[in-house]
């Protein structure tokens, strides 16, 4: 899944990977494949996470791993790395989700009654960034389907998911709702569709393999 | 002309922070946070206070001294998770928090950094976070009135700064310390190295100086300021 | 992954301009006014334009010769004293002025940039340049909600700039660059001089490269750039 | 007049000097002085002004003038530059005018059909420092007084005005009105109540001369 979310970034790109699963995208691109990427605590630019013995104390992305800096970083305070954000200059993010609704919406940041530790700077990234892209099991650990027709929790931003990768299927968000754009190896369109709390549309032809 | 010459004792500078004052505090996560000036508060124990961070530290570390020491009030963060003890003193009712999305806190802060009132945006209009805020429609687009921050005191954490109170920060230690050493009526920066007039370039500055009243110099980097292993 | 290279010719850069655009020029008198990229827009000729910049320089500089040229259509802006032309045209009804006090005009380019739709200020509240501005109340006290302003197109002077786009700038040439460098859909930056990736320090970079779009490097320091003798 | 005003300066200051007469006020303080000097172009710490042969191309006040650095100083973008003004950091702010009126409202940027060139910087320098002082001559070139019941010209800022610097007095503006502080040397009260078109109230003992 993560080999196949890494063919999303285009050159050229500047791109904001999410705490968690989206930050393992990075080990598919190579090594001069041109694209900046970001973490809103205020790096543009950022270099291979590295371990204690050689990590800078003060140098650390969003999610607290110590990484590094490439030729032409550059560091800035929270406002502007929230005005890269909003002002339309992320050209992609990468997140994580509880719920994706057919609409679009997301919701990432709180399970009322059982987590609700702060939206952090999630909130922006899904609401500004140019392109929303979402990383995500297909079902939550007691086999409930994460993709809805409308999300249940509290939502984090409406109308902004893109698409959504999992473990399953690569799936568009779009005006018709979800629809199918390619497949795990051995998971047949039925079992996704199962799988998933709402229509699921399929393109005509052949559906490819990821 | 010369300009003044600000440098403070650590005891004296956290000596102006009362009980019931709100207390910004630069950081996010370890890199910038005002560990020294943190554990210079728990001593002097100043309570009641309303704390503006980022998010609430972790276990044993800047913030998490505050709240077991029952010194805080009120919180207004933008992600409190790596804290279980804050989580539990909010679910218990014991300090009050007020979550905010972290790219419009900084804005907040820096709003009032800047003398405004306020800003508007949209950010967070269709979620929770947008209940009981001002709606106003700017060149025909919905947005949301978001009140400036200030604060009595702001805590901050240099790598670097000249004894007018020019700052320098390193790597992401920056975050929300340039926008709170704007936004205080009393601003306050511990710094790992202290220099003569003159130490800091002009043009490498990141707080100017005036923005700045007291200079303290760290007596040494402790453990907190350390890399974390997890 | 290593930073994308942004390099371009300057008529490349400027022939994005269309005609009717709106174009923010970075500078407060000659320091940091891009004099190379104006020179290659009047060299273009596109016409129509919203001009929104600080000052009109002077007589013979920068604004001037798009004044001159018949290219401006508005101009927003603080102070256009030094510009007999601009104060002509404006009297005459040749072009239209929108007068701002400086640190609210330098406010709504940084909300443009940030991706704000205004701000709330009391500053100018009590003048005629209140006229039409909507007026609200945040916590108690009157404001007036100030909108944030962008441009198709910001053209900047650096001092310094890597082939991604991280900026420097020298001294008070900085001025509106930086918030001009965040506010339009499409940033082109002249830079006396080009250093490759790394040649810039993390910790000095003024505008990161994320906001820049074109980096131009200019042919020489014209007679514009130097000093003004009176 | 601009020696006494230099006096206004006390140590620690954050202090911008308007454009014109009140830059001349510098020359007064002496050279190891504890203050600092602001202008809104973006520099805090200005040092003397430079003749054209030994000046920066990129270093001038808001004025136009070459002017200098000295140890400490620092240069920022102008939104941090107005933020300091808004925010309550310039402790004193000098200022010309073309009218003060007795409420302390401010006319200097603006002769309806004569003089519009914008306001610049003027307003929030008037409108937000601590303590606003007008450095002006008393009458204008045709003789009428520029301190006035109430402005004719469009103001610049209300109830702004502290203290009024001029060629025949100093005069603080109260909330009972236009106060005599001092007199120029060979000037009287009378003189200055007739050049001043508002009450001036003359405090009890002998007026200091400057």
């Amino acid at each position: 899944m993560t080999a196949r979310a890494a063919r999303e970034i285009a050159p050229g790109m500047v791109v904001n990977l999410g705490i968690g699963l989206p930050t393992k995208v990075v080990d598919h691109l190579a090594a001069d494949f041109p694209v900046c990427l970001h973490t809103e605590n205020g790096l543009s630019g950022i270099g291979p996470t590295l371990a204690p013995e050689h990590a800078d104390r003060n140098l650390i992305d969003a999610g607290g791993a110590y990484v590094s800096t490439v030729p032409g970083s550059a560091f800035f305070d929270s406002a502007v790395s929230f005005a890269l954000v909003r002002s339309g200059r992320l050209d992609l993010t990468m997140l994580g989700a509880f719920e994706v609704a057919e609409t679009g919406d997301l919701a990432n940041w709180k399970i009322p009654g059982r987590f609700s530790p702060g939206a952090g700077g999630g909130i922006e990234l899904a609401q500004k960034a140019r392109r929303v892209v979402v990383l995500t099991t297909h079902v939550d650990r007691d086999g409930v389907p994460k993709l809805r027709r409308a999300c249940t929790l509290p939502v984090t931003a409406r109308r902004c998911v893109d698409r959504v990768f999992t473990d399953m299927a690569v799936i568009d968000v779009t005006r018709a709702g979800f629809v199918l754009r390619e497949l795990a190896e051995g998971v047949s369109f039925a079992d996704v569709a199962a799988a998933t709390d709402a229509p699921l549309a399929r393109p005509k032809g052949e559906i490819p393999r990821f | 002309m010369r300009l003044p010459d600000k440098t403070s004792t650590m005891s004296e500078a956290v000596a102006h922070i009362t009980d019931g004052a709100t207390v910004m505090l630069g950081g996010f996560g370890v890199p910038g946070t005002p560990f020294s000036l943190i554990r210079e508060l728990v001593r002097q124990g100043q309570t009641g206070l309303t704390i503006i961070k980022n998010d609430a530290n972790e276990k044993g570390m800047g913030v998490d001294h505050l709240l077991a020491n029952g010194q805080v009030a009120r919180l207004i963060t933008t992600h409190i998770g790596l804290n279980p003890r804050a989580v539990a003193m909010m679910n218990a009712g014991e300090i009050e928090v007020e979550f905010c999305a972290q790219g419009i806190l900084a804005e907040r802060v820096r709003a009032g950094g800047a003398g405004l009132a306020g800003i508007v945006t949209d950010i967070a209009m269709e979620t929770e976070l947008a209940n009981g805020k001002m709606r106003i429609e700017v060149k025909g687009a919905a947005g949301m009135v978001e009140t400036a921050l200030t604060a009595d005191v702001a805590l901050i954490h240099a790598a670097r700064a000249d004894v007018f109170g020019n700052l320098g920060y390193d790597a992401t230690a920056r975050n929300f310390n340039p926008l709170m050493a704007m936004a205080a009526g009393r601003v306050i920066a511990e710094a790992e190295t202290v220099l003569p007039l003159g130490g800091l370039e002009p043009d490498a500055v990141h707080t100017p100086g005036p923005f700045v009243d007291h200079v303290v110099a760290m007596a040494g980097i402790s453990e907190e300021y350390e890399i974390v292993r997890r």
